[in-house]
C-alpha cells in the first residue's frame, strides 16, 4: 500500500484581489507551494459573480505540514484584522506526495 | 434620449438587464467578459494615442489640469454629501467617494457611440483625461480613509507584512492597477509606432470597435440587473446618491468642458460623462485592498447598478442637450 | 456533396472530429465556446432582424404559422416514433422529442454558408422562424412529459420550493432562455437601430462572421466525437433514430418550404434544415430541469453526436439538391 | 492561536443548470453565503465537457453551522427525488471567519 | 434525515497534461465518475499561471467508494513512480447520492 | 532595432512585460490567452495553406527537407552543449534540448509582422516548416531520454497502464498535439476548399490577424516577465544558454536559408527566426509526458523567459541585418 502524511489543507476563499498576498504569504512562510480556482459567489459583502476583475472571487489552496500551520493561520488572521473579507476552511487530509511514493532520488 | 435608446450599444444594454430581471438563465462566459474590458482600454488607448500624437501641447496641458482638478475634487464633494448628509460612516463614505472622481470607461465608449452615430464631432482630449482620472481619485479615497481612522490606528495597522509603509504600498497599487496600465500603454503605443504599423493593427482594434463594445453593454445590463437585488441592502439614500451625484458632476463637467477647457458641444457633453461617471475598473480593487473595512457592495452596487445604468439611458443624451444648450 | 466538403466551416468541422478521435490533446477553452455561441446568436438575429424590417408582413406571419406547425408537430411524430418503434420509456421519449422540434442553430448556419459561398438567393424568413421554433418544442415536451407520469403524480411533485406551480415556472423557462433572449433581442435590435448606427457594428457582427462560424464548428466537430464513446450507452435504435429523424423532418421541411411557403430553392433548403435539425441550444436545458428523470446523455449524444455531424456533412447538400429537384 | 469554529462544507457538484435553485435554496435556508465554481466531467447521466452551457458542471459550495445542516439538506434531497442528477458531498470543517479574528465590531 | 454513505474523496492537483491518463484512470477502475476544475498554481516544478495548456494546472476529483479506494491510489502511485508531479489529497466523506433518497426505481 | 521596436506587436510586449516587473495587478484572462493561440494558428495555418497550394513543388520539397534537418540537428547541438559545456543531467538536457529543435510561433509571427511593416518581400514556405518542425525535434527529445535512461530502465517502466509500448504513445502524441493538429489542419483548409469560400472567411483569419497578434503578445510579455523570478532556480549557465542559442541558431538557420534554400533577405530572416526560437507550445507537453523526470521550470523559463523576450527584442532585427549582410 502507499504511504499517505498527515497535513492540513487550508482553502481560502476571497475576492481575487487578495491573490497576491496570499501568493507572497505562501512564499514568506515557505509553503511548498499554492493552487487558485478562479470562483464566484456571494456573502456578506455582497454579490460577487465573477464577471469582471473586481468582482470575482477565488479559491485558494495551500497544504501545510502541521508544523507550519499555526504560523500560517496567525498571517491569515492578521489579513482579516485589517479589515479584509475572507472564509478560511481548513480540514485534516491524507497526503500523498512524490517524494513518498518514489524511492530513488528524484533529479529535481 | 430617443435617438440614445436606438443605438445597438444601449438596446444591447436594456435587453441584457431585462434578461437578468426577467430571470433568463443567460449567461455570460466571464473570460468572455474580462477580455472585452481589456480590449476596450486597448482600443479607446491606441485611439487616444493616435489622437495624441497629432494634439496641440497647450490644450493636451489644459486637459489634464482639468482632468486632475475634477479627480481631486469630485469625491471631496462626494464625501462631503455621504457624510453631512447621508450620514454615512467615514471609511465607506471614503471608499465611496473615491468611485466619483474617476470614471467609467463603458460609460465614456457609449457616449462616444452616440456622438459618432450622429456624426457629432469631438476632441479628442477627453481620452486622455480618461486615462488621468484614475488615479487622483484612488489617492483623494486613500487620504479620506487615512483622516478618518485617526492617528493611533496608523501605528498599529499601516505596516504592511513586509514591513514597510501600507500607505506607499497602496499609492503603489493606485498607479499601476491593471486597467490604468492597458490604456497608458496603448495611449503610448498609439504615440510611439510608425503610421504604417499601427494601419496592420487597426482593422482589429478600430474596425470592428463599436460591434465589441456593444457585445460589453450586453454584459453591463446584466452586470447592472444582478445589483438591483442589493438595492434594499444598501439603503435608500445611497440609491438616490446614486443618481443625484452624476446629475451634480455632469453640470460640473459641461461648464469644466465648456468654460475651462473651451471644447465643442461633443467635447463638451464627453467631459460631463467623465464628470459624472462612476469608476468601476481601477477604484473599487483598490478601495477593497485599501478600505478593507468598507462594503463593496455599497460603492459596486452604486457604480454597477445605479450610477452606470443611469447615465448611458438617461444622463449622457441630457448632457447632449445641455451641452447643447450651453452652446446656444 | 463535394462542394460541401469544400467550405471552411465544414472541413474545421471534419477537424475538430478528427482531432478527437486520434485522440489529440487538443482543448477548446470553454469560455471561448460559450463566447462563440453567443456571438452567433446575435449576429444571426441583428441580421434577421435588418432582413424583417424590410419584410413583406404576410409572408413573415406565414412563416411564423409554418415554423409553429412544425415545432408543434415534429416532436409529436419523434415521439410516437421513440414510443412505439423504439420502445423507448415514456420519459426519454418526450425529452428527446422535443429536441427535433426544435433547431440546431450551427447546422443552419453552416447551410447558410454553403449556400452564400455558392451565390444561391434565399430568402430571410428562416432566420425568424430559427428564433420561433425553439419554444413550441418545449412546451410539447412538457406536454407530453406531464401526459406520461399520469395524474397522481402532479399533486405530489408538482409544486416547487416556492409553492406555485412548477408547470407554470418551466413553461417561464421555455421562454427566458438565454439562447432565446439573444436571439430575439438581437432581431430586436436589428429592427430598432437606425440604419447609421447598426452600419457601425456590422464590421464585428457581419464582417468576420463566417470565420467565426468556422471555428465554431471546429469546436463542434470535437463536441460531436466526444459523444461516440456514448454510442453504446444509447444503444442502436436511437443512434439509428438521430439519423432516419433528419431525413423525415427534412423531407417535411422541403414539402412545407415548398409548398406552404413557396420559398426559393435556397430558402426551401434552409426551412428542410430548421425540421431537420435538433436543438442543442434552448431545449437541452429546458429538458434538464423539466425531466430530470429522463438521460441527458440520450438526447445530447443523438443531437450533438448523431443529427448534427450527420446534417453537417451529408444533410445540407441533400436537402439542397432535393430543393432543387422540387423547384425543377 | 486563532479561534476555528466546527462547521459543515457541503458540496453539490450539478448540472450548471441547477445553479439558480441551488442559490434559492442557500437564500431561502438563509445560508451566509455560497461560493460557485465552473466544472467539468462525466457519470452515469453522459460526459460534461463544460464546452456549452448545455454541457457544463457547478461545484457549489456552502459552508453551514451545525444547525442548519439537516434543512439544507432535506432540501437537498427534495431536488435530487425531483430526479436531478447531482452528487451531495458533506464534511466536517473547521472555519475562521472575519467575526472571529476582529474584536472591534466590523463596520459592515 | 437523509441518508449519507461514507466514502473517499480523492483529489489531484497535476499539470493540464495529466488529464486525459486521469480519466483513462477511473474508466479502467470504474469509478462512477470523475470531476474536473481549472487550475493555476505554484510548486517545486515551477510556477504554472495558467495561461497556456503548458502551464495549467487541473484539480481532478474523484469520489469512490472504500473498496476501490485503494487500487485507485496504487495506480496513482505508478504514475508518479514515472516521475510525473502531481499531488494526492484524500479525505472521508459523506456522501448523498440519487439512489440513497431516490426510492422509486430511476429511469436510468 | 529601433524600427523592430515600434511595432505595435513588440510595443505590446514591453507593456505586458513592464506591467508585470512593476507587479501590477494586471490580469490575462485564461481562456482569452489559449482563444488567441487557437486563433493564431489556425491564422497561419489558412495562410500557410492558400500560398502552399500555388506553391512550386520542388521548392516546397526543399523547405521541408531543410525544416526536417533543422528539427532533427537543432536539438542535438543544444544536448551535446547542455551535458558537456554545462554539465546539466542527461533527462533535463533531453527535454531542453527538444525545445530548441522546434519554433516558437509568436516569434515566427512577430518577424511576420516586422517584414511586413516594412514591405519586406519574404517567401511563404517557412510557414510550412514551422508546421513540420515540431514532431523531429520532439521525436529527438524522446530518444536522447531513452538514451539516458539506459536499457534496464526500459524494461520495467517502459510499459503503459495499457500494457502496450509508452514509446509508441509518446510518439503518437508527437503527432496528434493540439497546436500540431491546428496548424497542418489549417494548412490543409488553405489547401483544399475554394477561392471563393475562403475569402468569406479571411477577414477573420486574415483582416483582423496583426491586431490579435499584438494583443498575444502583451499575454506573452507577461508571461516572459513570470519567469524571470525562476532565473535563481534555473542558474546562470542556462539563463546564458537561453541566449547563447538562438545566436548559433539563428546563424545556422541564416546559412540554411541563404545557401541550402536561396531565399530572399525576408525569407532568411524567417528561417533564421525558425533555428532561433524555441517551441512554447507542442514540445513542452510532449515533454512533460515523455520525460516527467525532468524539471519544468528549467524548460519552460529558458524558452517563455529568455529565449522568447530575447528573439522578439533583440533577435529579429539582428537576424534581418545579417541576412542583408549575406544577401549583399
Ligand atoms: N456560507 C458560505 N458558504 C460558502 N461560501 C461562502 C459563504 N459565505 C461567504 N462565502 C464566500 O465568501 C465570499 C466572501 O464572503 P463575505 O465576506 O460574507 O461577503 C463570498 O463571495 C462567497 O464566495
Ligand atoms: N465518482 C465521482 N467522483 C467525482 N465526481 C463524480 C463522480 N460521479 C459523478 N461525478 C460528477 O457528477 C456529475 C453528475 O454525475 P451523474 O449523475 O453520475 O451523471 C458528473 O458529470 C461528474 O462531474
Ligand atoms: N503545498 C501546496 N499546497 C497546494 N498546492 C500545491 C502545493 N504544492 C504544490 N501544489 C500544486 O501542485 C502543483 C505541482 O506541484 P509541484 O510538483 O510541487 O510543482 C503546483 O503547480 C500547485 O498547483
Ligand atoms: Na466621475
Ligand atoms: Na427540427
Ligand atoms: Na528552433
Amino acid at each position: 500500500m502507499v504511504k499517505l502524511v498527515s497535513e492540513k489543507l487550508i482553502r481560502i476563499i476571497a475576492a481575487a484581489e487578495l491573490e497576491s498576498q496570499l501568493v507572497d504569504l505562501s512564499k514568506r512562510r515557505s509553503v511548498s507551494g499554492y493552487t487558485v480556482v478562479d470562483a464566484r459567489g456571494a456573502g456578506a459583502s455582497g454579490i460577487q459573480p465573477g464577471l469582471m476583475d473586481i468582482d470575482s472571487n477565488i479559491l485558494f489552496l495551500m497544504v501545510v505540514p502541521p508544523g507550519q500551520f499555526d504560523e500560517v493561520m496567525e498571517d491569515l488572521a492578521k489579513i482579516m484584522r485589517r479589515g479584509h473579507h475572507m472564509m478560511v476552511l481548513v480540514s485534516d487530509i491524507e497526503v500523498m506526495r512524490r517524494k513518498n511514493v518514489v524511492t530513488d532520488k528524484p533529479s529535481v | 434620449m430617443i435617438s440614445n435608446l436606438l443605438i445597438p450599444a444601449v438596446l444591447f444594454f436594456v435587453i441584457g438587464f431585462f434578461a437578468q430581471v426577467i430571470r433568463s438563465d443567460l449567461k455570460f462566459p466571464a473570460d468572455l467578459a474580462k477580455a472585452l474590458s481589456i480590449y476596450l482600454l486597448l482600443g479607446i488607448g491606441l485611439h487616444g494615442g493616435m489622437e495624441l500624437a497629432k494634439a496641440d501641447f497647450g490644450s493636451a496641458v489644459d486637459a489634464v489640469v482639468a482632468a486632475l482638478a475634477l479627480g481631486f475634487l469630485m469625491p471631496l464633494l462626494a464625501y462631503v454629501i455621504l457624510r453631512w448628509l447621508g450620514r454615512i460612516d467615514a471609511l465607506n463614505s471614503s471608499a465611496i467617494a473615491a468611485h466619483y472622481g474617476s470614471v467609467s470607461a463603458g460609460t465614456f465608449l457609449t457616449a462616444l457611440a452616440f456622438l459618432e452615430v450622429q456624426n457629432i464631432e469631438h476632441e479628442t482630449y477627453p481620452i486622455i483625461m480618461l486615462a488621468i482620472m484614475e488615479s487622483p481619485a484612488i489617492i483623494i479615497g486613500l487620504l479620506l480613509a487615512k483622516f478618518s481612522r485617526g492617528p493611533q490606528v496608523q501605528n498599529g495597522n499601516d505596516t504592511g507584512a513586509k514591513g514597510h509603509s501600507v500607505m506607499g504600498e497602496l499609492l503603489r497599487d493606485a498607479f499601476t492597477n491593471g486597467s490604468v496600465i492597458l490604456l497608458l500603454g496603448a495611449i503610448l503605443v498609439g504615440v510611439l509606432a510608425t503610421p504604417a504599423s499601427l494601419k496592420k493593427v487597426l482593422p482589429f482594434y478600430d474596425g470592428i470597435f463599436m460591434g465589441v463594445l456593444s457585445l460589453f453593454l450586453l454584459e453591463m445590463g446584466m452586470e447592472a440587473a444582478k445589483r438591483i437585488g442589493e438595492f434594499r441592502k444598501v439603503g435608500i439614500f445611497l440609491v438616490g446618491f446614486g443618481i443625484a451625484m452624476p446629475l451634480i458632476g455632469g453640470t460640473i463637467g459641461l461648464l469644466v468642458g465648456h468654460s475651462m477647457l473651451g471644447f465643442s458641444v461633443g467635447g463638451v457633453t464627453l467631459v460631463a460623462v467623465l464628470a459624472a461617471s462612476a469608476s468601476y475598473i481601477a477604484v473599487p480593487p483598490a478601495m477593497r485592498l485599501a478600505i478593507p473595512e468598507a462594503n463593496p457592495s455599497f460603492y459596486l452596487t452604486l457604480s454597477l447598478g445605479v450610477t452606470f445604468p443611469f447615465n448611458v439611458i438617461f444622463g449622457i443624451p441630457l448632457y447632449y442637450e445641455m451641452a447643447q444648450w450651453l452652446a446656444a
